[in-house]
């Protein structure tokens, strides 16, 4: 068109380029830096923030939620959510659990069955996913709202938990290595828990930023008739991503048992919106089509090193619900102001 | 002579009996096993326990007791997850006339005016006080201490706690630096106890006592994945075998121990009793040998199962073997 | 040629069809009313004494108490839910608005607090406070674009942060176990009655009428339903959209501070940890009420009835003895059941107009 | 150049300057529209027309320049108050909602109160006055109605009601007439000279440049966020309007290239679904087949049943000679069918992502090896089929919801022909698109059809069916109604066929009509 117009455009986009090469969202920019700016005030308050075993602590802290928010950040890419979750990590804790061999427990209904660790797991991450898949199936069928469908099943799941384990916990005598290694152990020095969160970003991340099914999964979050009329199975692929979502839950919630070194009725209770807020926080909107799991993983560690600090300074239980909700907050704040200058 | 019996009790019809016991919640050793030792004994007797999940909320609670005596039923027993919330409720059950006890987590009447026909809670007082007493001795009467709470607000907590806290203050050496309350359950422990470990470093920490071991349970785990054990003493309460175990292993140092069944056989029994219109026998009450003490709290009947501590001296005792 | 198209035979017989038969009761609304009929015949039969007077006033009392917070949640939903409008935190409003009503109190057992108020002053500076924080969210929502299930999330931590400290004050020590306290005010809440009714129930009704009447009648009720219809359209339409956001989430914040006072005076006593997960129970009750969640449409009956449902089920299942456990499974159920079928109520309706006006 | 019609304009735009971001869009545009004047705007896609109506309803700020009404400087500091200038402003999108009624609709943010109670509304007067304003339009329907249960056309008419039930001094309308049949734009002219006559003033925005002629006074023409000149709408021709708003001569418009006719791709059998009553039809390779019919007849249903994006209840389909089972649109997509849906914002694009990402949605195995995607690979083809269609700005990573209507629909047609279509249904393919972009996707359609593609073409101008197409098929009632040859096209045929009558014959077919379900679309 006309040479001023062409003029425009190359202003507008000469700055972009450098960014965009690298991949970077303006969303995650605003959580990055509040979790930059949050590291270095903390850092010179209070130098032992800074160690390196006080940093490998925050990640072991929020590697399980942080297992869970990734998965909850495609669901929630998609237009959905999922409040399951955490109903979700005490049914896989408690199953898993019950299937190793020296799990005890008083409850008659708890499996008598004892299998390798690798099974038992394998069989614990099938339960995760199946509820998964049944979160799905009811959202995709139905068509009701997934906050309705999966808070009748988070109820739902917490029953069955309750009805495995008859309300006792279920404990270890011993625990055998391969299972306290999920969630005790270490590789190079990293704790587990912490590698297989990093896996899950890994993973995730690739899935959702460099395969079709991830850009199936923004397109539908974007606009689903669109994507529906573009041949994209909508459908599977929700079903896809609370699969995934679930089987995840279940990860954490095996890891949390082994870390636990018991499984009980109240693990897991409130995951879900400890995840949703890691989320949120990292710039994913409620909306669906926009956000990223880079941005989840920097929403998660906010959250890790507000709760980190908070302890580090001892501040009470009541202080740290106040902060706590205050940080979310500005976090959202800032990013919304991001979004409205980005806009205009 | 105790406190009288605040209702006239029903025509003796003896057997068929319905009980309705509103439990702080149901997923709890503690009480998985006072309502197992509960059925026992009403299966024995003839009566009928009808047991409702409390969920922790003192509303959900309110309306149990609402709904057993909309039910007519012919007693209940409360065992309150918090006390205070629950005196509009109790005077209901008062006003209806209907036999009530409490068990296990005692209730205060605030002046009220509330009754209860009796009251079955084991010795929390003593066991605050063998817990301070193990602390002192754990640290010689010197250090710093972290403890980790019940539920605010729960029977348990208050005389659990005072009596603790009464025994620290009259030795200056030991210092309460923190304590956060891990609500009596397993994540709730592990969270305060990761919370306690962040905050204060090697050598800033002595010892941590434990009201629970239920929030031991989930301590221990963070204290070995921080590698701490070593320079913390570590004391707790309740005697589940596990907690009894570690403390035959070395893993932790001091324990102590109740049996929760035995408020559940004892309440039942007494509850029956009363309905049955015969006068309860208060000062008699055993189960497997282990004989409760007669009180009075309030002006109420208490009865008192007792409360023991554990230590490397008496681990091995078969009666401490732990449930 | 144009008079040749404007006699298209079609239009005639719209005009005619097109007037909608209506009956004060809606089809998903007499749906509820089938259905707590019959769940009470079911749970009469396993249990008489379910129809009992004292069942039955315990059944009205915790329905009239998520119910009243229900209605706010009910005007979040329509005004807001295009942008969607959710509101987590008032579960910690209800903890919130009870420790301040009862923390104020003269009469509360240990007070340590300095001031000690009238109950009456206690109260009304506890729904201030709850509104306040309420208009707080709808300022952070309206004023940054924000979605509401993210502000009133970290808003739900900051009201149960603030429940601690105002227990934590008023009992001057950071054990905090609660306010007990003994006010013939709060008993009006926990205890009173109207006739055979719960005074509550009465309040609840009250509310419920009013809530519906500026709802159907009035410029700013019609206005929310253009605002959760669309925002951009509201602010199109000239509609104040910030400060409709402000007072919506304002009224939330109230109606949750009055449901805690109620809470409270049923307990005589406020907790920090009082109300916990309520809101989840909360917004069960709107949805289940036929307000969809993605705005613009709803009923206040449809509230008022779910609230009766909800408390029907959780007495009914308890008065049958139902192990708790099982009672999850059951809730569960019923709620994706009752959605479910809302939603073919929903499509089947719109068929129904299509075929009428053919 | 033509001078203001009355020396003191009723309304004055000065040297208006908006920008979003660092993209300048209007750059100090002067207009100027007399009392009682039509003004033409005019202008190619995202030339800047809507931001300008934009602006002057205080919708969005502006950076510079002034309003003046009757010679006064104006603020608005939101619609609201530029509705209490006299302003009234008919949205480019449809802005209705649907669970609220017709009656509402049209007075919303400004329903009629109670005298006495001002705070509760009269619900009494709210129906009448709908009543009296859609009986004025000539529409009948019930003021109670959800809106949400009428068509678009319908929708469309409830908007403008809207407009007019503001007795506004100025009404700006932004493409009003899109998705409007014949019948209803001209019931809506007539109503326009009455609005004329009364001394209100319009500013008019459309690209069917044949209606400036017959109800515009003068046009001003915009281009690059600029004015170009104002001219005599009366007297300036269609083809002299487009020149000057794209800048340079356009060859003729439906530039109709006869192909060659070929063998049989597409065959319908007996199609029926709730809406169709057994379609048949067949289409060939390197035809173009035009589906008319009156808004509502079925045309789009039609489409999407082929294409599987609604179930269909009974009939067959063929493609090249092979029964085939289209359950979904990805198993169209396999048979090599595309679908450019009505409704772009909520069908066609997904407005969150970049052009790049829209562009391989439908076919992103084209671009990718066991799941993973070569993104340079897609960004290369992207690019080139930017290039290919002009769209502007052309920029692959450019997000698709930040360009203009037509230029997001110039991205949904590149989306098919990356996945390689050979059966290409468009369906109102040039609704809202300016008049270059119309002549390049004209012209793209046609080329397709040149290298052997099928094309079906729902349109509901007649000028550009009938100037485009090789047949026509016109629907009535979910039936096809009519079979046209070019050769015997004519619009009074098209429209008898579409209102249920025989061409030849005089009296109405008999009323099959009340058996069927079907929405009733907008009044004629
Ligand atoms: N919200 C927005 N953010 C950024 N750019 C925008 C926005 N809205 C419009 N634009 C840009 O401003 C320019 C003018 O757009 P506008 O919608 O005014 O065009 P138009 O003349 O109405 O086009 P059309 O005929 O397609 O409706 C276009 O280049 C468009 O991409
Ligand atoms: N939203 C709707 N609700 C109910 N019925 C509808 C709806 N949309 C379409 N219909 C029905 O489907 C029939 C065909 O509509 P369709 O949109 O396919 O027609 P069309 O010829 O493509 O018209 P348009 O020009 O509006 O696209 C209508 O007559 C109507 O009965
Ligand atoms: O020791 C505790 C007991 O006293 C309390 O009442 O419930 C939980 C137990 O662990
Ligand atoms: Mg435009
Ligand atoms: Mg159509």
């Amino acid at each position: 068109m006309s040479s001023t117009a062409q003029l425009d455009r190359q202003v507008v986009e000469a700055p972009k380029r450098g960014l965009a090469r690298l991949n970077i969202q303006l969303e995650n920019i605003a959580s990055g830096i509040v979790l930059v700016l949050l590291v270095i005030v903390l850092g010179a308050v209070s130098p032992a923030f800074l160690s390196f075993s006080n940093f490998l602590d925050i990640a072991r802290v929020v590697a399980i939620t942080g297992i869970i928010a990734v998965g909850m950040t495609l669901v929630i890419i998609t237009g959905g959510i999922d409040l399951s979750v955490g109903s979700t990590v005490g049914l896989v804790g408690a199953v898993t659990a019950s299937l190793v061999a020296g799990s005890v427990s008083d409850n008659a209904l708890v499996s008598g069955v004892k299998l390798p660790v690798p099974l038992a797991v394998l069989v614990g991450l099938a339960v995760g996913a199946l509820i998964g898949l049944i979160n799905g199936l009811i959202i995709t069928r139905t068509k009701i709202e997934p906050f309705m469908a999966t808070l009748g099943t988070m109820i739902f799941v917490k029953g069955l938990l309750y009805l495995y384990t008859g309300g006792y916990p279920i404990t270890f005598d011993p625990m055998p290595h391969g299972y306290a290694f999920l969630g005790q152990g270490a590789m190079f020095g990293v704790p587990t828990p912490v590698v297989f969160f990093a896996v899950a970003v890994a993973v995730l991340w690739w899935l959702s930023r460099r395969m079709s099914v991830g850009r199936a999964i923004y397109a539908i979050g974007g606009n689903p008739e669109a994507a529906r009329l573009s041949g994209l199975k909508v459908d599977r692929t929700k079903v896809f991503v609370y699969t995934l979502l679930g089987l995840l839950a279940g990860l954490a919630g095996i890891i949390l048992t082994s870390r636990q070194a018991s499984a009980d009725t109240v693990i897991g209770t409130g995951f879900e919106l400890i995840a949703i807020s890691g989320v949120v926080i990292g710039g994913t909107s409620l909306t669906g089509g926009r956000g990223s799991v880079i941005g989840s993983l920097i929403g998660v560690f906010i959250v890790g090193v507000i709760q980190n600090a908070l302890n580090l300074f001892g501040a009470s239980t009541q202080i740290q619900y106040v902060v706590t909700g205050l940080v979310l907050l500005l976090a959202i704040s800032l990013d919304g102001i991001a979004r409205r200058r980005r806009r205009t | 002579a105790v406190g009288a019996c605040s209702s006239g009790s029903k025509s003796g019809s003896g057997s068929g009996d319905k009980i309705g016991w509103s439990v702080a919640y149901f997923d709890h050793p503690v009480y998985q096993l006072m309502m197992k030792g509960a059925k026992e004994e009403a299966a024995k007797l003839g009566v009928e326990v009808i047991f409702a999940d409390g969920k922790n909320d003192p509303a959900v609670q309110t309306q149990q007791l609402n709904n057993f005596l909309a039910q007519k039923l012919d007693g209940i027993i409360l065992t309150p997850a918090v006390s205070d919330p629950m005196i509009p409720a109790i005077k209901k059950v008062n006003q209806a006339k209907v036999p009530f006890a409490v068990v296990d987590r005692r209730m205060e009447t605030k002046g009220s005016g509330i009754k209860w026909d009796f009251l079955v809670s084991w010795d929390m007082v003593k066991s605050g006080t063998v817990g301070g007493e193990q602390i002192v001795k754990a640290l010689n009467g010197k250090g710093k201490i972290a403890v980790v709470e019940g539920t605010a607000g729960a029977g348990s907590t208050v005389d659990r706690g005072g009596a603790f806290y009464k025994v620290i203050a009259a030795n200056p050496g030991i210092e309460v630096v923190y304590k956060a309350d891990g609500n009596f359950t397993r994540s709730g422990g592990q969270q305060v106890t990761e919370a306690i470990l962040q905050r204060f470093p090697k050598g800033q920490l002595d010892a941590i006592y434990y009201m629970a071991d239920e929030m031991l349970f989930g301590g221990i785990q963070a204290i070995k994945n921080a590698g701490r054990r070593d320079d913390l003493k570590i004391v707790s309460c309740d005697g589940d075998k596990n907690a009894l175990d570690m403390l035959r292993k070395g893993e932790i140092d001091y324990d102590g121990i109740f049996f929760p069944q035995d408020e559940g056989v004892i309440g039942t029994r007494l509850m029956t009793q009363l309905l049955k219109g015969e006068k309860p026998d208060f000062a008699n009450q055993e189960h497997e040998g282990r004989k409760a003490a007669l009180e009075e709290h309030e002006g109420m009947v208490w009865v008192k199962p007792d409360f023991f501590g554990v230590d490397p001296s008496n681990m091995n005792d078969p009666q401490f073997v732990g449930w | 040629m144009s008079t040749l198209l404007a006699q298209n035979p079609g239009r005639q017989r719209e005009a005619k069809a097109s007037r909608t038969r209506r009956l004060p009761i809606q089809g998903q609304q007499l749906a509820l009313v089938v259905l707590i009929a019959l769940l009470a015949a079911v749970f009469t039969t396993q249990s008489p004494e379910f129809l009992s007077v004292a069942s039955i006033e315990n059944l009205l009392r915790s329905a009239s108490m998520f119910g009243i917070v229900g209605l706010g949640l009910t005007i979040v939903v329509i005004s807001t839910g295009s942008i969607g409008g959710i509101d987590l935190s008032v579960g910690s409003m209800m903890a919130l608005g009870g420790a301040i009503g009862a923390g104020l109190l003269g009469t509360a057992f240990g007070a340590a607090n300095p001031v000690q108020l009238p109950a009456a002053l206690s109260m009304l500076i506890a729904l201030v406070v709850t509104a306040a924080l309420g208009a707080l969210s709808g300022l952070l929502i309206s004023l940054l674009k924000l979605a509401p299930f993210a502000v009133t999330l970290g808003m739900m931590s900051v009201a149960r942060g603030l429940t601690y400290l105002v227990i934590a004050w008023a009992i001057g020590s950071s054990n905090t176990a609660g306010v007990t306290f003994s006010d013939p005010l709060f008993d009006v809440f926990g205890l009173g009655m109207v006739g055979p009714i719960p005074t509550i129930t009465v309040l609840f009704l009250v509310l419920a009428a009013l809530i519906a009447f500026v709802l159907k009648a009035t410029t700013f009720g019609r206005s929310l339903f253009v605002l959760g219809g669309n925002a951009e359209n509201a602010r199109l339409a000239g509609i104040n959209v910030r400060r409709t956001i402000i007072i919506v989430f304002a009224l939330s914040g109230l109606l949750a501070g009055l449901g805690g006072l109620i809470l409270t005076g049923r307990l005589s006593s406020a907790s920090p940890l009082a109300a916990t997960g309520y809101e989840l129970e909360v917004i069960m009750v709107a949805v289940i009420g036929g307000t969809s969640l993605a705005g613009g449409r709803g009923s206040i009956l449809g509230t008022v009835l779910a609230a009766i449902l909800v408390s029907e089920i959780d007495t009914g299942l308890d008065m049958m003895n139902v192990d708790s456990f099982y009672q999850y499974l059951v809730k569960g159920t019923i709620l994706v059941v009752a959605v479910v079928l809302d939603k073919a109520y929903q499509a089947r309706s719109s068929r129904k107009l299509v075929q009428q006006s053919a | 150049m033509v001078a203001s019609s009355t020396p003191q304009p009723l309304l004055r735009m000065e040297g208006i300057t908006k920008s979003y971001g660092n993209v300048q869009v209007l750059h100090g545009v002067d207009l100027e529209v007399g009392r009682g004047e039509v003004l033409g705007l005019l202008g190619e896609n995202g030339a800047g027309k809507s931001t300008l109506l934009n602006v002057l309803n205080g919708v969005i700020g502006r950076e510079g320049g002034s309003v003046l009404i009757d010679g006064q400087p104006v603020e608005f500091a939101g619609p609201k108050q530029a509705q209490e200038a006299g302003l009234a402003f008919i949205h480019q999108e449809l802005s209705v909602l649907p669970y609220l009624s017709v009656a509402e609709n049209i007075f919303i943010g400004r329903l009629p109160r109670r005298k006495g109670m001002p705070w509760l509304v009269d619900w009494a007067s709210c129906y009448r006055r709908a009543g009296e304003i859609l009986e004025r339009l000539g529409v009948r329907i019930d003021p109670r109605t959800m809106v949400g249960r009428l068509g678009t056309a319908e929708q469309e008419l409830v908007e403008i009601a809207k407009a007019l039930s503001m007795n506004a001094r100025i009404i700006t309308m932004d493409e009003p007439t899109a998705s409007l049949t014949e019948a209803e734009i001209e019931r809506l002219f007539t109503l326009m000279r009455q609005l004329k006559a009364d001394g209100v003033s319009v500013l008019y925005v459309s690209h069917r440049l044949d209606e400036v002629g017959e109800i515009c006074d003068r046009a001003t023409i915009l281009r690059d966020g600029k004015i170009v000149t104002t001219v005599d709408a009366k007297t300036t021709g269609s083809h002299a309007l487009a020149t000057m708003m794209v800048g340079r001569e356009l060859s003729e418009l439906f530039p109709k290239t006869e192909h060659e006719r070929g063998p049989e791709t597409l065959r319908v059998s007996d199609l029926s679904t709730p809406k169709l009553k057994n379609v048949s039809l067949t289409a060939h390779r390197g035809e173009i087949l035009g589906l008319a019919g009156l808004v509502g007849s079925g045309r789009t249903e039609l489409a999407r049943a082929i294409f599987g994006a609604d179930p269909i209840t009974s009939g067959e389909i063929f493609v090249e000679g092979e029964k085939v089972t289209i359950d979904s649109p990805g198993a169209a997509i396999r048979h090599g069918i595309g679908l450019v849906p009505e409704d772009r914002k909520h069908q066609g694009a997904v407005l969150s992502m970049s052009n790049a990402q829209n562009i391989s949605l439908a076919c992103m195995s084209k671009v990718s090896r066991l799941g993973q995607l070569n993104r340079g690979a897609e960004r290369q083809e992207a690019r080139r089929l930017i290039q290919d269609l002009q769209v502007y700005p052309p920029r692959a990573e450019q997000e698709t919801g930040r360009l203009s209507g037509g230029n997001q629909q110039k991205v949904v047609l590149a989306k098919w022909l990356f996945a390689g279509s050979k059966i290409l249904i468009v369906d109102e393919p040039t609704r809202g698109v300016d008049v270059g972009a119309r002549a390049a996707i004209h012209g793209l359609i046609n080329d397709l059809a040149g290298q052997g593609a099928t094309i079906i073409m729902i349109s509901s101008d007649l000028p550009e069916v009938m100037g485009m197409s090789d047949r026509i098929l016109v629907m009535h009632e979910g039936r096809v109604a009519g079979e046209l040859a070019r050769k015997d096209f004519s619009e009074e045929a098209i429209v008898m066929y579409a209102s249920g009558l025989e061409p030849t014959t005089s009296g109405p077919e008999p009323a099959v009509a009340g058996l069927e379900p079907t929405r009733e679309g907008s009044n004629a």
